[in-house]
């Protein structure tokens, strides 16, 4: 597929679409179906395009496995870690109202926090478990 | 704050603890961090242990959202009690787990084996914990992920297909589990446990009710390894690495029982069983399941196989308890529990200190092997004197209880199964000692030195417990009693 | 009624599809027949008025489930399933009784739709009245997932980090390390 | 007799889907068609936990001006938690079928087991 012009001009120019769309439906779930989790898939989608086309070392040369595993705990780590900064101003596991002043401003950004953390994780597990089932010391 | 937040924090923890130790460099500080976190469990389990240990119940809304709406932990002397366990048996399982990890694992996975290992202690800490049955599938399967990982990661190329058919069996039993939630969920609208049982007693009659404890019931017991959906478990056990079979054996069927204690009696109720003669079933069952298990393990010729048969005909015991559905019947049930955590979890750290040693757990290698390394043979020679249910162990105690469940009812069969069974573990275990004892090893075979220290004190603290907890019941059944009584169980009665 | 139609023509192409899978045995096949069911539920989702599970059925099922079962087709290169040697009864009998405790549960469920039923009278009218002075989000769902379950969500979120991390040591490429193949009883 | 096939008759086509994936499941064969056997089985779980959440003439549960009829958001969001646990399950049992080919250079059950039993 690296020689076919057309694959490699469209890919190009698909990438940041992708990922801009990645984007809209992160911060976009409070209003319209979306959120993290579906956030994470289409922006790992959009690495996945590019390492089909241009190769897996074009892709593991910016987000080398050790950055994704880094990532991946970090989700979660953001997720919980919310959770912890609740408990520690008194209210709560998990309870936004006590980000702000307001409940509903809490609320806002306590969601906005942990779909961020989902966001992170699903993307950087699903690029691992692409990683791994695309190596090829697995086929032999 | 943290008193009020404890029950929370006793899952919370280790799941920070998780993400952290899979960023850590390999070599020994994953293990020493995993080490001082499922300590820290262990500490934060007694003192929840003593918070409800009067009969009192704690409540904390996840999120600040009140029950139904939100998420619940509701703590009693049960939920507590197995909490106390499954970090009990992790706190004990690390430091045996240094010297067998370095063996049988690969240095530069040791970061991501002990996250994985982190994994399922929260998986079954939430399980322990949660007072919402939705919530209680997810951190099933979150235990449920880390355990076939865990299992897989055993030498032999079999490890995988026992982690493979366990991942198959174990997906079935959740996805019935989801099925009965969903079916309950649609007659009661709800998923809060302490909801669904008061909206759910008008209801009792409802086929769909009936169709959805069904369901539960099977998926857990496909997560149980209850006789005749236990084929997974032998081999899971055999080839996973020794740490892995010590934790797993002594906890996460464990943990399955406390689940189907909890769904059985408190989501639904005694009288639903008597309405519907479950409790036939589950005598049945758990009499077929200890009749067969343990002629099972009477023809295996490997160590840990035995082992394994043994625990599912243990397990039967425990289900068989819970046929009686009376208060001695499911007090014996839930002291067995703890019991049988106690002597599996000290029996397979035997046997891994064998496989340490020799590198197999076959009879036919193993032969004579108790005179070279007589401390671990003398803890299998004691905690199966517990298995057995010798007066003075551990396991004397509960199978007390057992039958004093079976005289009470008069089940004069059931009681001729509990004794049969016992005959039969003392053939079992007589098995055993005769092949590590008694049989001469062939003299080829290398001198084998004892195992390391680090393997036998916390196989030998196990052993200690199992005869500690023999004199001493009054923690053990003590608990029982209070967690009976709050699931709402009432003394046997014509 | 459009929604009923297309309610069940959706439904009989699930049941043409899941059927098509039992009996083909070249596996691609089957992947793209799987491919195809999943994005055909994820129509049923939409015409269910759940957007939220169509989306990610979508990107999930017919997406990455999906890749996954290709790239490991890729890897085995096996590509026909093999003819069974013998016909095993169990799993018919099995099946059979499942799906008859299944039928018989569902003679007690409220009809489908209908808006009296306990799951549509408890509970769920607190989520639809106050999640926006709750919360402030418009779609309930997410003022749900996010925040009345977040918990289960952060559960959620720890099971694909469980899977990413199992995945890693499983087949990690540099991890990878070579087997015993001896004697394996 | 109408009513009940009118308001179940979605029930069972989806038990008759999830019976589809259960076989495919648990009759000995492949370890690829198992996953994807068990992906139809818990797809059709889905589909039945969607249906208990639909209300007739509802809409998406996105609270809008001139709506006051929503399907019950409870079951989507289990669903979305569902789906996930089904990926993640889904990606581990295909990452074993490959080391599992690695090891025993096949990937049909019954093939497995004639090799475990001969050594």
């Amino acid at each position: 597929m690296k020689h076919n012009l057309v694959l490699r001009f469209i890919t190009k120019y698909l990438f940041p679409v992708i990922a801009l769309f990645a984007l809209y439906v992160q911060f976009h779930g409070d209003y319209g179906p979306g959120g993290g989790f579906q956030a994470g898939v289409i922006l790992s989608v959009a690495f996945i395009l590019y390492a089909m086309v241009f190769g897996m070392e074009t892709i593991e040369q910016v987000l080398p496995l050790r950055v994704l595993r880094i990532l991946a705990s970090t989700g979660v780590l953001i997720y919980s870690g919310t959770g912890i900064i609740t408990l520690l101003m008194g209210g709560n596991f998990l309870d936004y109202d006590i980000l702000s002043l307001r409940p509903i401003q809490g609320q806002h950004i306590g969601i906005m926090v942990i779909e961020l953390g989902v966001g992170i994780t699903v993307s950087a597990v699903m690029l691992i478990i692409f990683y791994a089932f695309s190596d090829r010391r697995n086929h032999d | 704050m943290i008193e009020q937040n404890l029950c929370l924090l006793l899952v919370v923890i280790p799941l920070i603890a998780a993400p952290v130790t899979a960023m850590l460099p390999a070599g020994r500080s994953p293990w020493l961090f995993t080490l001082v976190i499922t300590w820290l469990c262990f500490a934060m389990s007694i003192w929840q242990l003593t918070m409800v240990l009067d009969g009192s119940t704690i409540s904390y809304e996840l999120g600040g959202w009140a029950p139904p709406w939100g998420i619940e932990y509701h703590i009693d002397a049960l939920n507590a009690f197995v909490a106390l366990i499954v970090s009990g048996i992790a706190a004990i399982t690390l430091p045996y787990a240094l010297r067998t990890v370095e063996r049988e694992i690969q240095l530069q996975e040791t970061s991501l084996f002990y996250a994985v290992f982190l994994l399922c202690l929260v998986g079954l800490l939430g399980i322990a914990q949660t007072g919402d049955v939705f919530n209680l599938f997810v951190f099933l399967e979150i235990s449920s992920l880390s355990s076939y990982v865990l299992i897989a990661m055993g030498k032999r190329r079999r490890a995988l297909t026992a982690a493979y058919q366990y991942l198959i069996m174990g997906s079935i039993g959740a996805t019935f589990l989801l099925i009965g939630i969903g079916l309950i969920y649609a007659e009661t609208g709800t998923l809060n446990m302490q909801d669904l049982h008061q909206r759910l007693q008008p209801i009792l009659e409802h086929r769909t009710v009936h169709t959805g404890f069904v369901f539960m019931v099977v998926g857990i017991a496909l997560k149980l390894a209850l006789f005749p959906l236990h084929l997974w478990l032998p081999n899971a056990y055999k080839y996973s690495p020794s740490a892995i079979s010590v934790f797993l054996s002594a906890t996460a069927t464990k943990v399955a029982v406390y689940i189907m204690l909890r769904i059985v009696f408190t989501v639904f109720s005694t009288s639903f069983l008597r309405i519907t003669h479950t409790e036939f079933i589950f005598l049945i069952l758990g009499a077929f399941g200890v009749v067969f298990a343990s002629i099972a393990a009477i023809v295996q010729y490997d160590l840990k196989r035995i082992l394994a048969y043994s625990s599912i005909a243990q397990i039967s015991y425990m289900v068989l308890g819970m046929g009686f559905a009376s208060t001695l019947g499911i007090t014996a049930t839930v002291v067995h529990v703890f019991n049988h955590a106690l002597m599996k979890g000290a029996l397979f750290m035997a046997a891994g200190a064998i496989v340490y040693r020799v590198g197999s757990s076959r009879f036919e290698n193993i032969y004579g092997i108790g005179r070279q390394m007589p401390w671990t043979f003398a803890a299998i020679f004691v905690s199966g004197l517990s298995l057995i249910g010798i007066p003075g162990t551990a396991g004397f105690i509960s199978k007390w209880y057992f039958m004093l469940a079976a005289l009470e009812q008069q089940a004069w069969l059931i009681a001729l199964v509990i004794l049969l069974g016992s005959l039969l573990s003392v053939v079992y275990m007589w098995k055993i000692f005769e092949a590590l004892f008694f049989r001469r090893s062939a003299c080829t075979a290398a001198p084998v030195a004892e195992a390391p220290l680090s393997l036998l004190v916390p196989m030998w603290i196990l052993v200690l417990a199992n005869i500690y907890f023999g004199i001493n019941t009054e923690l053990t059944v003590g608990v029982a009693e209070t967690a009976v009584r709050l699931l709402g169980v009432t003394a046997y009665h014509e | 009624m459009l929604d009923t139609f297309i309610d069940i023509t959706l439904l009989a192409f699930l049941t043409t599809t899941a059927i098509a899978i039992i009996k083909v045995r070249n596996l691609f096949v089957v992947i793209m027949l799987f491919s195809i069911f999943s994005l055909h539920s994820a129509g049923l989702f939409v015409v269910m008025d759940a957007a939220d599970v169509a989306f990610t059925e979508a990107a999930v099922g017919a997406g990455i489930s999906t890749v996954l079962m290709l790239a490991t087709l890729a890897l085995t290169k096996d590509h026909d399933e093999k003819r069974p040697t013998h016909h095993a009864r169990l799993p018919l009998l099995v099946v059979l009784i499942t799906g008859a405790a299944l039928v018989y549960g569902t003679y007690d469920i409220p009809s489908f739709g209908d808006p009296h039923s306990p799951a549509q009278e408890h509970v769920k009218p607190y989520y639809i009245e106050h999640s926006m002075e709750d919360t402030g989000v418009a779609n309930t769902v997410t003022a749900v997932l996010a925040s009345y379950r977040g918990y289960d969500t952060l559960g959620e979120v720890t099971v694909i980090f469980t899977a990413g991390i199992g995945v890693m040591l499983l087949i990690g490429g540099r991890l990878t390390r070579k087997r015993n193949k001896e004697d394996d009883r | 007799m109408i009513d009940i096939i009118i308001g179940h008759y979605n029930y069972w086509i989806v038990i008759l889907l999830m019976m589809a994936g259960f076989y495919t499941v648990i009759n000995r064969g492949n370890l690829i068609k198992k996953i994807a056997g068990l992906n139809i089985f818990q797809t059709s779980v889905f589909l039945l936990y969607i249906s208990i959440g639909y209300v007739n003439e509802g809409t998406t549960p996105i609270i809008a001006e001139g709506f006051t009829r929503y399907a019950n958001p409870l079951p989507h969001v289990l669903i979305l938690t569902a789906i996930v646990v089904g990926v993640s399950t889904t990606a581990l049992g295909l990452a074993l079928v490959v080391r599992i080919k690695k090891a025993y250079g096949t990937i049909e059950e019954d093939e497995i087991h004639d090799k475990d039993m001969s050594l």
